[in-house]
């Protein structure tokens, strides 16, 4: 299936972009992550603590056990800090 | 249905706490949130606000449709602006409308408490060449504890 | 020292709150109430408030410098009328000012809470050609009990 | 002791009129309820139940029991409704 990967704040500086779009056979955002891990150095590193981010599927706050059937937008961030 | 603006430009909260009371006929008791950009001191310089366009509608109007309903508010408004801004200039306001004054107090600050940890805003605060992301505060997400 | 009026003449509760918050250099957070006039249904023709000249004055002034000592606010404001007034019409407003939002928010109910059971204001409402008192209610004495 | 005593709301307008003068020996503000009980049928009335009033001392809430030194204005008037 095609994603697409967005990234916020911090993580989009670490990552160096804002966006990927991603052809892959990941079942939950957990699988996904440890995909996105095996990119790059700089991907392994943005994503080292996972407990420091929080994952939206198409738009709607998630977590990172939820499966990835019939998504088709995955975005990663810190914890927001709105208000 | 609540009024939800994401936007870039300025607005007078006063403005809008007007126009948001003229057209709540009966509601009573209206409270009002605005929150501004401390100047830390003197220290800071800008503060910087990402947002994840799209989501950032779709979260405040489900935070504020809640709001609606648990409270029986006669209304609600959430502005929030993203973008560079300085010192004492109005980052967001959150409005309500309620028959009794407890509802429309109560609203506001759940509004606020679900906008602070679970709209997808990030702030960047900037002094001097330095760049700093503000960390999200434990005791914001422990405040959703109590609704 | 706390901005305390009260009259007979209306206001504006935005223009008010603007006047308000470019003051508060600094203080982050901004919280306003504002009463409104009921309609009650079309019943209600007209409110009267009858004040205690003097005392008034003395009792707001009292509640709000304890708000800005317990919550060491920025700033607080509070405008209450007196006189008549129809449906619609503002009543009143507090606004307080702090560098958090919880600060402030308590504060402004905290305030609301005292100025509804202490300081000298009587409220009649006027129907047809009746005028009835508007009696006390045990909830907002027992409001008290929480500060 | 001479007293300027107040009436607000209701009480007012079962006495008849916002404001006496009294010249008085009252010790407490029980003792000058008494008193003003005394004077006529509509003070009677006004100030049968006193639960349902509250009273000021010189601009300052105060109760009952209080004693009267040094006051030069008492106020009685029913609970505030405010706000």
């Amino acid at each position: 299936m095609k994603l697409d990967v967005l990234y916020f704040a911090w993580l989009r500086e670490r990552i160096g972009h804002p966006k990927d779009r991603i052809e892959t056979d990941a079942e939950t955002v957990a699988d996904l992550v440890e995909e996105l891990r095996g990119r790059e150095e700089r991907y392994a590193v943005a994503f080292a603590d996972i407990s420091a981010l929080r994952v939206a599927l198409d738009q709607d706050l998630s977590d990172f056990d939820a499966r990835l059937d019939g998504v088709r937008e995955v975005a990663f961030f810190p914890p927001m800090t709105g208000g | 249905m609540p009024d939800i603006r994401v936007q870039e430009a300025v607005f007078a909260p006063g403005k809008e706490l007007d126009a948001f009371t003229d057209v709540q006929s009966g509601a009573g008791a209206v409270v009002s949130f605005t929150g501004v950009v401390r100047d830390d001191g003197g220290n800071l310089d800008e503060m910087m606000i990402e947002h994840y366009p799209g989501m950032t509608e779709k979260a405040l109007a489900k935070i504020a449709e809640e709001a609606e309903t648990r409270w029986s508010l006669a209304g609600a408004l959430v502005i929030h602006r993203y973008g560079l801004m300085r010192p004492g200039d109005q980052i967001m306001m959150v409005a309500t409308a309620a028959r009794h004054r407890v509802h429309a107090f109560e609203a506001a600050e759940f509004l606020m408490d679900y906008l602070k940890s679970r709209a997808p805003f990030w702030k960047q605060e900037r002094r001097g060449g330095d760049t700093t992301w503000v960390a999200a505060k434990d005791e914001d997400e422990d405040a959703l504890t109590r609704w």
